[in-house]
């Protein structure tokens, strides 16, 4: 019981409680700090549905069959983490850093879809400024734009270290935390795709269709 | 305090926790009202996520598969003018399948310890449930008046 | 951000060498040792404190007679908007941080929370947010739009300048600051117990700032997006509360409150947790009902999610809502009453000794049971469409805020400061400022439900002569004065027991948690030896063993003794390294926060600047890979 | 200890001030709660005090409790008392018995919800649009096709149910002595009703913090007899008296014309100006968003019948010779912060009106009322 004589590191890594990685779980718990996050921003956008003034409005602007593209690749990519935290833990190491560049790179397509939506939207006169619906859809888009980006960064960070040796199937945690962060910036979208674009762009212009959007 | 108790005390299969009456003792299917269905699918669960342990990844490729495939469909269901009026509905149904899946297997909430999905739930449930209500008083902003 | 312990470390080159020494200025700026960042907490939040005081101050003077013009209305309203955010934000909530970051490691037994650095990050960001916020009163632009700054008022159409901005970033920062804390405890609750201290052996106050960081966590994204959108519409022209274009102003209410009510419960657990310590400490008992204190505030907790719209019931939602509303508000009493009974029952049959901390606690009951009662007469809603924004709701919360969050904190200055300092508080110093500031208190805040009732409605700089209100507000005036008097004790306290210096053993007040186990002031590592805990009041249980038994009545000397670091082997003890980092980070997010409102260029250097700190942060070792010794 | 005895002293004397200030509704309180006229400040004030009684007891309870418990067990000796960690039945009491109480303040409320806040039947009552300026109330008569503002006139035993606007900020409306407030919300029409059972002068205060000018946002309602309330609508149709040409009043109006009328109609006595003024005041706010800044007219208080009001200033100042004259000279020198002052040209551009000239104008202004004045009976308190 004496810890006396023992060396005792007391870093970032030790857990005397429950056995869990206190990374792993300050990594949990700040997504469920980040559900309530980007809860309330899909709550404004739903709230604000169909309330808009004036146009342009999401069936003018909203075009799904680019957005299922970049959805595809943002789920695939969820893929791709897991898999290079897979073999990484397996010292796999060819492979794991085969699915991390891939992740990189669709996150990035990924991104480069979202730039070309955002311009295009402002060409057609749909800006933060335009209305209600511009205001929520892009601090929505932008700010799970602004995740993503982040975890772009974070992987370069990881690959990087990869490739000087310092990620290592016995450190594969702080992967496999920036692949919980990668995927919860997945779900969030998965959300945002279903509410915000396939839910939205069948808004007809006369607000509400159905009696829980209808304007009081 | 018997009376506490009695309410309480478990006794009987269903899953709620009430005593059971002298005619539910002598037919205990009585009891459920799903009856055998919710043992059964409870089995079905368990048998296609019994990742127990580690998972391969043929097993992550296959929930991508699903991933994608659940996307096709909500692309699909949106384009039919026909499902249109269950949009909604349908849509919230898709992305909350993908969202369990994701979180489930990628996240791997399915097999860790339980203090993630401990954590994790407890705000989902807030969230979700705080979100909603604030959505349906926005809807019935005055309502009664 | 991660860091990488790989085998062979990457760093980034250092633009400043990290500091090493254990003393002087460069020591409290690196410093991630949890006892430090809590001092650091207390003294600039005192200082708040102070300064939001004066601010109330000013609005008392104001306010003395009827039709005054010492102060304008412009700037009254800068002052009250200011009172109420500093008293909140910068006052009770980082206080409460300061016992979290002192007490927590030593009340589960552990070497130091889970993220020593993200420690300091949280306070450096709290800090310089602090300033931030406060910096607007230098540009003569102080935030004017109430603490919950309603839009439309608020809005850049009608409220135009920069104060109600600087008034969102502020909180934006704040909030970061926040999040980073809470989920700090959080983990370092559930991971860093001592052996043996399950969750159900932890003292109450490690599981209400347990509760409280699971709030702070939830709670405050919520204002920090309606602060994004608030700037948002304030600085990039958005449309979220411009009604012109179809926002709601009552959309930001239902956010902000959103926030708001589990805000309160943020500021009013801690407090209860300190209560609960003190309590059985000077009655010499255990706590009545340790469970359901517990769980009763875990159910608060909970159940503060469900009621925000208590405060919005003059707003038109319509009976079905104010009735689901007022009902999920009284439910709240139910769990609250069984902590004050709880507590009574502590008191009962105990054998008290009335020190400073514990008049304070016992006044806390008292003054707390009052803003309750209160509260829960605003929650009918009916009659609170006469009380909603009068006097009546200024009483009921600086009864709940003062008479509770305030008065707590001051029991636990008295209780801990000999944990904290290595000296006693002078007793009857304290007690005298205990007395005067329990008179100032009911003289300054009773007399508002009577205001209130008779209509005085709230944020109003002036009044009419003919409007029956002078007495009652020159007596609150006289009261405010009276509390700045017994907190000027207070301070003088401070200081005299300083010189004189009378040196506190480690365990002062026979006291029942691991903190008293150890030497006053703790040595940096804490516990020589990490605890076996057996018990719910464990250290109490070390020194009286008798007790588990059940024969008390022998019991006249403790079994235990504090433990001794006169021959403990330092270098075997090893502790994070100090690091500049969190402080770059801190600043640089507060830079770029003030760079949204002035330029471009102040955003990038502040974005730099974090990201230079969250990279050298994430590839510092946690201790210099040489071997060296403190 | 002296310090419990304080405190046992000052919950004592709480207590007293409460209870004490509950006795007290004197008619110098014109916002007291207590003193209602009406039915639902009637509910209201029953509710609170219901409540307020229920928790005096648990009040009484608590801390008689607390100055019990340091009476008796103040630590005497050095010995342990007994080590009791809990007693479940005894918790479980008091988790039930709050309860129970809680049941029994819910029930009233729940009822007094309902009661308040469901309007009455349309049909015997009277409607009236409440809108929210910064800094004033605009009331509308939308069946009578009247406009007021800062003054409301109510007959007495008739429901009225008021439709709450704000064309600007949150604003709140608040009658204390006929009932509670409603907040005035932009983009939201709010409902309140009430009825007044007495004739008399009631205060009325915006209650929403809305701007520099709060403090100062207050209106007046006057309750009539049925009688003097059919009096008052034939005043608002009536023209007032006629000047004669060339008296100081007549130079009053010229001036009113070319200094005022961009902001304020005086003439909404004439057939059909319901809809004109209505239309005005809409231009005068899109007119002052167009130039927030430098805007020489934005939306302002009618003042037709202006001489029959009790009050000048949204309610501050008794309407007088003196007090008009104050105010014309300079707003703020009783209401800091005001549009008028801010926008108005008088005071923005060398327009200056010289002392005479503002007298003249306060002449007419205090001229302005029928000749049947329904609020002579008023003016006399
Ligand atoms: C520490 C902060 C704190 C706490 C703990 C509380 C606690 C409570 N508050 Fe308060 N409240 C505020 C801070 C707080 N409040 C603030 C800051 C505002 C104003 C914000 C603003 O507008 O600026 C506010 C405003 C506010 C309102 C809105 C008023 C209005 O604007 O119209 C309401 C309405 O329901 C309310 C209710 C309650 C209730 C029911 C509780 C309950 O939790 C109280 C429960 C406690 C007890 C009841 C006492 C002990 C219990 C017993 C002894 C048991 C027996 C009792 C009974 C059975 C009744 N509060
Ligand atoms: C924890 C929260 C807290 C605390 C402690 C206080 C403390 C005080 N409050 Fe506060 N108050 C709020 C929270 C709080 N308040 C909030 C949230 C609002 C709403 C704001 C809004 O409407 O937006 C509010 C509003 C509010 C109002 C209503 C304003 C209005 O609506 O117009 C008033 C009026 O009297 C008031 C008064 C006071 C006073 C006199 C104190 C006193 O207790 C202060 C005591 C004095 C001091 C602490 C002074 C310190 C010591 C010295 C000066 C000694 C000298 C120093 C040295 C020598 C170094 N407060
Ligand atoms: C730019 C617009 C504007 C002009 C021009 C203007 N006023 Fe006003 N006036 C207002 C506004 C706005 C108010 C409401 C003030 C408040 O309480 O906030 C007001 C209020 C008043 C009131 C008080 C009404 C009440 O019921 O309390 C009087 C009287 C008055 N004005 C008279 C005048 C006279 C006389 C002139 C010309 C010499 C004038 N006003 C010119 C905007 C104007
Ligand atoms: Cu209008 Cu306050
Ligand atoms: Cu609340």
């Amino acid at each position: 019981m004496s810890n006396q004589g023992v060396t005792v590191h007391h870093g970032e890594e030790i857990n005397n409680s429950t056995g869990v990685s206190n990374k792993k779980l300050l990594m949990w718990a700040f997504l469920g700090s980040d559900v309530m996050f980007f809860g309330t921003f899909i709550g404004t956008f739903m709230a604000y549905r169909n309330k808009s003034l004036n146009g342009p409005y999401p069936e003018d602007t909203l075009d799904i069959p680019i957005t299922s593209v970049s959805t595809f690749v943002l789920l695939m990519s969820s893929l791709g983490v897991v898999l290079a935290v897979h073999y990484l833990k397996e010292s796999k190491m060819g492979l794991a850093k085969f699915w991390l560049i891939l992740v990189i790179i669709m996150g990035m397509i990924f991104m480069g879809f979202q730039v070309y939506e955002f311009t295009h939207f402002a060409h057609i006169g749909m800006t933060p400024q335009a209305n209600l619906f511009g205001s929520t859809f892009f601090t929505l888009t932008s700010l799970h734009g602004a995740h993503v980006s982040l975890g772009i960064l974070w992987l370069i960070f990881l690959l990087y270290n990869e490739y000087k040796g310092n990620l290592t199937s016995e450190n594969a945690i702080d992967l496999e935390l920036a692949g919980l962060y990668w995927h919860f910036v997945d779900i969030v979208w998965i959300i945002i795709f279903a509410l915000l674009y396939l839910i939205t762009a069948g808004d007809g212009v006369p607000p509400g269709g159905l009696p829980w959007t209808a304007g009081h | 305090m018997s009376i506490l108790k009695d309410l309480f005390h478990y006794d009987g299969n269903g899953w709620w926790r009430i005593p059971k009456t002298e005619e539910a003792k002598a037919n205990p299917k009585l009891e459920h009202p799903f009856g055998k269905f919710l043992g059964m699918s409870k089995d079905f669960l368990i048998f296609i996520t019994s990742g127990k342990g580690h998972a391969s990844p043929a097993y992550y490729w296959a929930i991508a598969i699903i991933l994608g495939l659940i996307t096709i469909v909500e692309v699909w269901w949106f384009d039919v003018e026909g499902l249109r009026y269950l949009l909604v509905p349908a849509m919230l149904f898709f992305s909350l399948v993908k969202f369990i899946l994701v979180v489930a297997f990628f996240m791997h909430l399915r097999f860790d310890n339980k203090l993630y999905s401990n954590i994790f739930v407890t705000c989902m449930i807030i969230g979700v449930f705080i979100f909603s209500l604030f959505l349906v008083l926005s809807a019935f902003h005055g309502l009664g008046n | 951000m991660s860091s990488i312990l790989g085998p062979k470390q990457f760093q980034i080159p250092r633009i400043f060498p990290r500091p090493m020494s254990h003393s002087g200025i460069w020591y409290w700026l690196g410093t991630v040792d949890h006892k430090k960042i809590g001092t650091m907490y207390g003294i600039v939040s005192f200082f708040w404190f102070i300064m939001g005081g004066i601010e109330a101050l000013l609005i008392r003077v104001q306010l003395s007679q009827a039709e005054n013009d010492i102060i304008s209305p412009e700037l009254y309203n800068q002052l009250f908007t200011m009172h109420g955010t500093t008293m909140v934000f910068l006052v009770v909530m980082p206080l409460s941080a300061a016992f979290f970051n002192w007490l927590i490691p030593l009340q589960i037994g552990a070497r130091d929370v889970a993220f020593p650095r993200l420690n300091a990050l949280s306070l450096w960001v709290f800090i310089f947010g602090s300033i931030l916020m406060n910096i607007s009163w230098f540009t003569g632009e102080a935030p004017n739009g109430g603490w919950f700054g309603y839009p439309p008022n608020s809005t850049i159409q009608f409220n135009p300048g920069n104060g109600m901005t600087f008034w969102v970033l502020g909180l934006n920062v704040l909030g970061v600051a926040s999040i980073a804390a809470g989920l700090n405890f959080i983990v370092t609750i559930i991971n860093m117990r001592a052996p043996g201290m399950t969750m159900m052996r932890m003292p109450v106050f490690t599981w209400m700032t347990f509760i409280t960081s699971i709030l702070i966590v939830l709670a405050l994204p919520i204002l920090g997006v309606a602060g994004i959108q608030m700037t948002g519409d304030r600085v990039y022209g958005t449309n979220f509360f411009n009604s012109e274009a179809g926002g709601d102003p009552i959309f930001w209410q239902h956010i902000f409150w959103l926030f708001g009510h589990p805000e309160v419960y943020i500021l009013i657990l801690p407090a209860m947790g300190i209560v609960s310590e003190i309590l059985p400490t000077f009655a010499r008992k255990p706590l009545f009902g340790y469970t359901f204190i517990v769980f009763s505030g875990a159910i608060i907790g909970f159940m503060g999610w469900f009621v925000w719209s208590h405060h919005m019931f003059t707003v038109g939602l319509g009976p079905a809502a104010n009735t689901a509303f007022t009902l999920s508000t009284m439910l709240i009493a139910i769990p609250t009453g069984v902590k004050i009974f709880n507590w009574l029952a502590t008191l009962w049959g105990g054998s008290i000794k009335f020190t400073t901390a514990m008049l304070f606690s016992i006044g806390f009951i008292a003054m707390f049971t009052i803003g309750g009662l209160s509260g829960v007469t605003h929650a009918v809603s009916p009659s609170d469409a006469q009380q909603q924004d009068t006097y009546y709701v200024v009483a009921h919360f600086h009864y709940v805020l003062f008479g509770g969050a305030i008065f707590a904190i001051f029991g636990g200055l008295y209780f801990w400061w000999p944990k904290f300092t290595g000296y006693m508080l002078n007793e009857r110093l304290g007690i005298l400022n205990f007395i005067i500031m329990m008179i100032g208190f009911n003289l300054q805040f009773a007399p508002m439900h009577w205001l209130g009732l008779d209509g005085m409605p709230r944020r109003i700089y002036t009044y009419a002569e003919n409007m029956g209100w002078e007495l009652s507000n020159l007596a609150a005036t006289v009261g405010g004065f009276l509390i700045a008097f017994s907190v000027l004790i207070f301070i003088i306290n401070v200081f005299i027991s300083r010189r004189n210096k009378k040196l506190a053993s480690g365990d002062p007040w026979d006291a029942r948690t691991l903190e008293w186990s150890i030497s006053s002031p703790p040595p940096h590592y804490n516990f020589v030896n990490i605890p076996q805990v057996e018990h719910i009041d464990d250290w109490w249980y070390k020194k009286y063993p008798e007790l588990l038994e059940g024969s008390p009545k022998q019991t006249k000397s403790a079994k235990a003794t504090v433990e001794d670091t006169s021959n403990v082997d330092e270098s075997k003890i090893h502790l994070p390294d100090l690091s500049y980092y969190p402080l770059f980070v801190g600043i640089g997010l507060s830079i770029a926060a003030l760079g949204v409102i002035y330029s471009y260029a102040l955003v990038t250097i502040g974005l730099i600047l974090v990201f230079w700190g969250c990279i050298g942060w994430s590839t510092e070792p946690v201790n210099e890979p040489h071997e060296k010794h403190h | 200890m002296l310090s419990n005895r304080i405190r046992l002293i000052f919950n004592m004397v709480t207590l007293m001030l409460l209870s004490f200030a509950l006795m007290s509704c004197t008619p110098e309180n014109p916002q007291s709660t207590f003193d209602t006229h009406g039915p639902i400040s009637e509910i209201q004030k029953n509710l609170f005090l219901f409540t307020f009684w229920i928790a005096v007891i648990v009040f009484i309870v608590v801390e008689g409790a607390i100055i019990f418990v340091t009476f008796k067990y103040r630590r005497k000796n050095d010995d342990l008392p007994a080590q009791i960690h809990g007693n479940l039945r005894l918790e479980i009491t008091w988790t039930i018995i709050p309860a129970i109480i809680i049941v029994i303040i819910a029930i009233p409320t729940v009822f007094g919800i309902w009661e308040t806040q469901v309007m009455p039947d349309e049909e015997d009552a009277i409607t009236i649009n409440a809108v929210g300026h910064q800094w004033w109330f605009e009331f509308k008569y939308p069946s009578e096709e009247i406009v007021t503002a800062n003054e409301l006139h109510l007959p007495q035993d008739k429901n009225v149910i008021v439709n709450i606007e704000s064309q600007d900020v949150l604003h709140s409306f608040w009658i204390p002595k006929l009932a509670g407030k409603v907040d005035m919300v932009p983009n939201h029409e709010n409902k309140l009703w009430f009825r007044a059972d007495n004739p008399g002068v009631y205060y009325g205060q915006c209650a929403e913090f809305c701007g520099i000018v709060h403090a100062m946002m207050r209106f007046r309602v006057v309750v009539h007899t049925e009688e003097g309330y059919q009096n008052w609508l034939e005043g608002m149709r009536t023209p007032p008296k006629t000047i004669s040409n060339g008296s100081d009043e007549d130079e009053g109006r010229k001036l009113f014309v070319g200094n005022c009328s961009m902001c304020h109609t005086n003439d909404s006595y004439k057939k059909a100006a319901y809809h004109k003024e209505i239309n005005s005041q809409y231009n005068r706010w899109e007119e002052w968003k167009k130039d927030k800044e430098n805007s020489a007219i934005v939306s302002a208080p009618n003042l037709t019948h202006f001489g029959s009001r009790l009050t000048v200033a949204s309610g501050i100042k008794e309407n007088n010779y003196e007090n008009v004259v104050k105010w014309i000279e300079n707003p703020d020198s009783i209401t800091i912060g005001t549009r008028m002052k801010n926008h108005a040209s008088i005071y923005n551009s060398d327009k200056k009106l010289t002392d005479q000239e503002i007298q003249q104008i306060a002449k007419y202004l205090l001229s302005l009322k029928p000749d049947n004045d329904s609020m002579a009976s008023y003016n006399q308190e």
